[in-house]
């Protein structure tokens, strides 16, 4: 994995995204209904798609991580979930301003707008848990990711039927195949954009893990290095570092 | 020495094997080895903060360890299970009764758990009375003091008949009479067969009932028969080990002398 | 040394454990009616001033705001619940003490997963009627009443499946209890969406009724199987990465 | 609002008369077909509403495309603080790992 995918995604994306521009302004044809702010479409729905995806991939890291305290899966699922909640607000603010152009309402109650809100809520809870919650919360904060995942396809139901009684708004509909032609570029360049983000994330997230275990070793080190030396001198030194070290968790 | 059998076939109920706990940087034990066989009352001293509860948590299956192994009755256990669990009490120093019931409800709720568990039913009854407590039998728990809880929770453990009793920071609420009953039980209990590892910040207290005692320090079980320092806490956990004076014939070689050198 | 136990009776001592636990929170209910009489308490407040709120409601409206109203007072009752059940055991940390005993982890859950319903249905056995008194819309309720005794079950069961397991790991991670709102809403949404659609139809007398509560069945056993598998993990957790597991799996006897 | 269409209602009439006096006038000139006065004033107004229209489209487009990349941009930033933190612990960490030796 290393430092180099990241990049390596993040130029992926930034190439591919003048020539998604290019394709979404000039080579694909114009809505007939919508006119011009159907082109929103292009990168709304990966963002919707690609959240989705990153919910589901969040649950399963916390799964794994719960079965087999693994740290990496951790990882991916704290990256996982802030990129569900990053492309879940692009998503929740893009939707109304199309929806704002196109029926002249920003929220409809529209199936889609209110699963794909109430999952963010749920993604935005597990944050909030891994951020606020006591020592031992992280196990229940992955609990909450695996009931988010396999609410997905449950919300998205549950909030069809119970939209029965409104209209069916049936925005996407059938595309033509060079709108599709267009689509995929797009979500290429966002996903890999957010998959650069990702891993980079994923890598903070289990070098601050070894970071830690670092200064745990160094402390070790210090410790058995003044307990060996039976001066008063060791016994201050270890103080003052410890000091630093205090000041320094608090900044 | 070696985690198996010890003296006649008994089985060493108590074996960690580098065990370390961290929470973030924070490490509150580390790569700590600690034995406890068959009818040995072993003292774990240490400073507030220096690791004592959350070593007990960690035995007693309540936190998971980062690293290291834990092995009951000689065998390595990732999760304690209900086997694991049916032989060890664990008193911690907030007594964990239900102050709605009365003290003998309290002490039936658990025998009955351990019965629906297939273990054999005990009565608390009698112990009730060993502990000084039959008097308030039938009182709520919730209008006890804290050292009649401290006792009942006591009960509660030894109804089970462990074969490994945890008991963190026993001393802390009990009178003179109590500490000397506490002292008299544990010792009934150790001729049973018990392993008893018992926690306090009080070096005082912890030599009239241990067989042997081990210091935590800063998160480390330390050698304190041959800690060498001006400080005066340390000297004084030496001191307190070297009272025992029975430390000293069981650990190793080195220390040992170090610590003849000492009192020399 | 004690052979491990048969699927069949550790299937039995499951059983006893669970309902010695639930007798025990029941025991303690029954000695003070702390929990039945704030939560009762609770309920008559919010149905009051969801009463207060909607009493002008048009003939037409009234169908649609019952349905939200019911649920959303489950809602509210049941974070209320579920916090004053845990508290309970956290209040002398008792709920360590059962997690350190010989009881099976499973039998904690149902057994407070067991007590949160029964609360909860209480609460409704208020509700309910309230509604049917204060909004003509709720009439349905009490002409059938054992769809509607199905339904409110149902929709509770969802409820207390999901709060437990969450009550439970917030209370052991000496977690804050503000989460525990934060992690309830969205979670339990699903279900009282269930609930709130089955209720709908339940009172425009609509065919479609025994086709969603039976939906509201399948939900309940999803999320009942899913919380159940993770309590243990949540609550106690596992130690040591797979290098530690392949090792243990030698066993030394 | 109401100005603007009385000032486009009321004088194009006039306007549109004086153009389409020289124009008819002039023989050298075909008459083109449909450029009549009407045909004139419903283009203009078609064509003001399509201009409002993809001018408010672009504008919506604008903001969702800005509020897309402004989202990624700032978790970026985030992010690359995050590293900035993680690069100064770590060199805590091994000026800490010097004095040790």
């Amino acid at each position: 994995m290393g430092r180099t995918l990241p990049l390596v995604l993040f130029a992926f994306g930034a190439g591919t995204f003048p020539y998604c521009v290019q394709r979404v302004f000039f080579s694909t044809p114009m809505e007939r209904q919508m006119g011009t702010v159907q082109k929103i479409f292009y990168f709304h729905v990966p963002l919707a798609w690609i959240m989705m995806l990153m919910g589901v991939v969040c649950g399963i890291a916390a799964a794994i991580q719960l079965r087999r305290q693994s740290s990496r899966a951790e990882a991916t699922a704290i990256a996982a979930a802030e990129i569900v909640l990053v492309a879940g607000l692009g998503v929740l603010i893009t939707g109304p301003i199309w929806g704002h152009a196109t029926w002249g309402k920003a929220w409809t109650w529209d199936a889609r707008q209110v699963s794909t809100g109430l999952l963010w809520l749920i993604f935005a809870a597990y944050v909030l848990v891994r951020h606020y919650g006591a020592a031992g919360s992280e196990r229940l904060a992955a609990a909450l990711a695996i009931f988010g995942a396999i609410d997905v396809p449950i919300i998205y139901y549950a909030v069809k039927i119970w939209k029965t009684t409104h209209p069916d708004n049936n925005v996407v509909g059938t595309l033509p195949p060079e709108m599709w032609a267009t689509l995929w570029p797009c979500l290429a360049a966002l996903l890999a954009m957010s998959l650069g983000l990702m891993l980079t994330r994923i890598r903070q997230e289990v070098a601050e893990i070894s970071l830690d275990e670092g200064w745990v070793r160094i402390d070790d080190v210090v410790r058995s290095m003044t307990a060996k030396d039976d001066g008063k001198d060791a016994d201050k030194d270890d103080g003052k570092d410890a000091d630093k070290d205090a000041s320094k968790d608090e900044e | 020495m070696s985690g198996e059998a010890g003296q006649g076939g008994a089985i060493t109920p108590l074996a960690l094997h580098g065990v370390g706990k961290r929470f973030g940087r924070l490490a509150v034990l580390r790569a700590v080895d600690l034995e406890v066989v068959a009818g040995e009352i072993v003292g774990l001293v240490g400073a507030n903060g220096s690791g004592k509860t959350t070593l007990l948590s960690i035995v007693a299956g309540l936190l998971p360890q980062s690293e290291g192994e834990r092995c009951f009755g000689g065998r390595p256990s990732p999760t304690v299970e209900m086997e694991h669990r049916r032989r060890l009490a664990f008193v911690t120093h907030t007594t964990q009764l239900y102050g709605g019931l009365t003290a003998r409800e309290n002490l039936k709720l658990f025998a009955e758990l351990r019965c629906a568990a297939d273990a054999p039913w005990i009565d608390g009854g009698p112990l009730l009375e060993r502990l000084g407590l039959s008097h308030a039998a039938d009182r709520m728990v919730g209008t006890f003091s804290r050292g009649m809880m401290q006792r009942l929770a006591l009960a509660r453990a030894l109804a089970g008949r462990p074969e490994l009793l945890l008991l963190d920071e026993p001393f802390t609420s009990l009178d003179r009479p109590g500490r000397r009953l506490l002292a008299e039980v544990l010792a009934e209990e150790r001729a049973r067969g018990l392993a008893v590892l018992l926690s306090s910040h009080d070096t005082d207290a912890i030599i009239e009932v241990t067989d042997r005692v081990v210091l935590l320090e800063g998160g480390r079980l330390i050698d304190a028969a041959a800690l060498e320092s001006d400080d005066p806490e340390r000297l004084r956990y030496r001191a307190a080990v070297q009272g025992l004076g029975l430390f000293s014939a069981r650990s190793p070689g080195p220390s040992a002398s170090s610590t003849a050198a000492v009192s020399a | 040394m004690p052979q491990p136990p048969a699927a069949t009776t550790s299937l039995r001592s499951l059983a006893r454990q669970t309902w010695l636990l639930a007798r025990n929170d029941l025991r303690q209910e029954m000695r003070d009616f702390e929990l039945v009489a704030t939560a009762g308490f609770f309920t008559l407040v919010v149905l009051v001033m969801f009463g207060l709120s909607f009493s002008t409601l048009g003939r037409y409206a009234q169908p649609m705001a019952v349905p939200g109203i019911l649920w959303l007072a489950v809602a509210f009752v049941g974070s209320l619940t579920l916090t004053r059940i845990f508290d309970r055991e956290r209040e002398a940390d008792t709920l360590r003490a059962l997690l350190a005993a010989p009881v099976h982890r499973l039998a904690i859950y149902l057994a407070k997963a067991g007590v949160t319903l029964a609360v909860l249905l209480g609460c409704c056995a208020i509700l309910v009627p309230g509604l049917v008194l204060m909004f003509d819309a709720a009439a349905p309720f009490a002409e059938r009443p054992l769809a509607t005794f199905s339904l409110v079950f149902l929709g509770c069961a969802a409820y207390a499946t999901i709060g437990t397991l969450f009550a439970a790991g917030l209370s052991t991670s000496g977690g804050k209890n503000v989460l525990l709102s934060v992690i309830l809403y969205p979670l339990t949404s699903p279900a009282l969406m269930f609930a709130l659609v089955s209720t709908r139809t339940l009172l425009d007398g609509h065919p479609g009724f025994e086709g969603y509560l039976s939906q509201l069945v399948a939900l309940d056993i999803l999320q009942l199987v899913v919380s159940a598998w993770l309590f243990e993990s949540v609550l106690v957790g596992t130690a040591g990465g797979s290098s530690r597991r392949k090792r243990s799996a030698g066993r030394r006897t | 609002m109401n100005d603007a269409t009385i000032l486009l209602a009321a004088p194009t009439p006039g306007a549109g008369a004086n153009e389409a006096a020289p124009a008819a006038g002039a023989g050298d000139y075909e008459k083109v077909e449909g450029r009549d006065r009407e045909t004139i004033e419903c283009q203009r107004a078609c064509e003001a509403v399509a201009a409002d229209k993809t001018a408010s489209d672009y504008s919506h487009i604008v903001w969702a495309y800005g509020v897309i990349w402004a989202l990624f941009c700032a978790y970026g930033i985030f992010l690359w603080r995050r590293s900035q933190r993680l690069a100064d612990d770590i060199s805590a960490l091994n000026r800490k790992l010097e004095r040790v030796r």
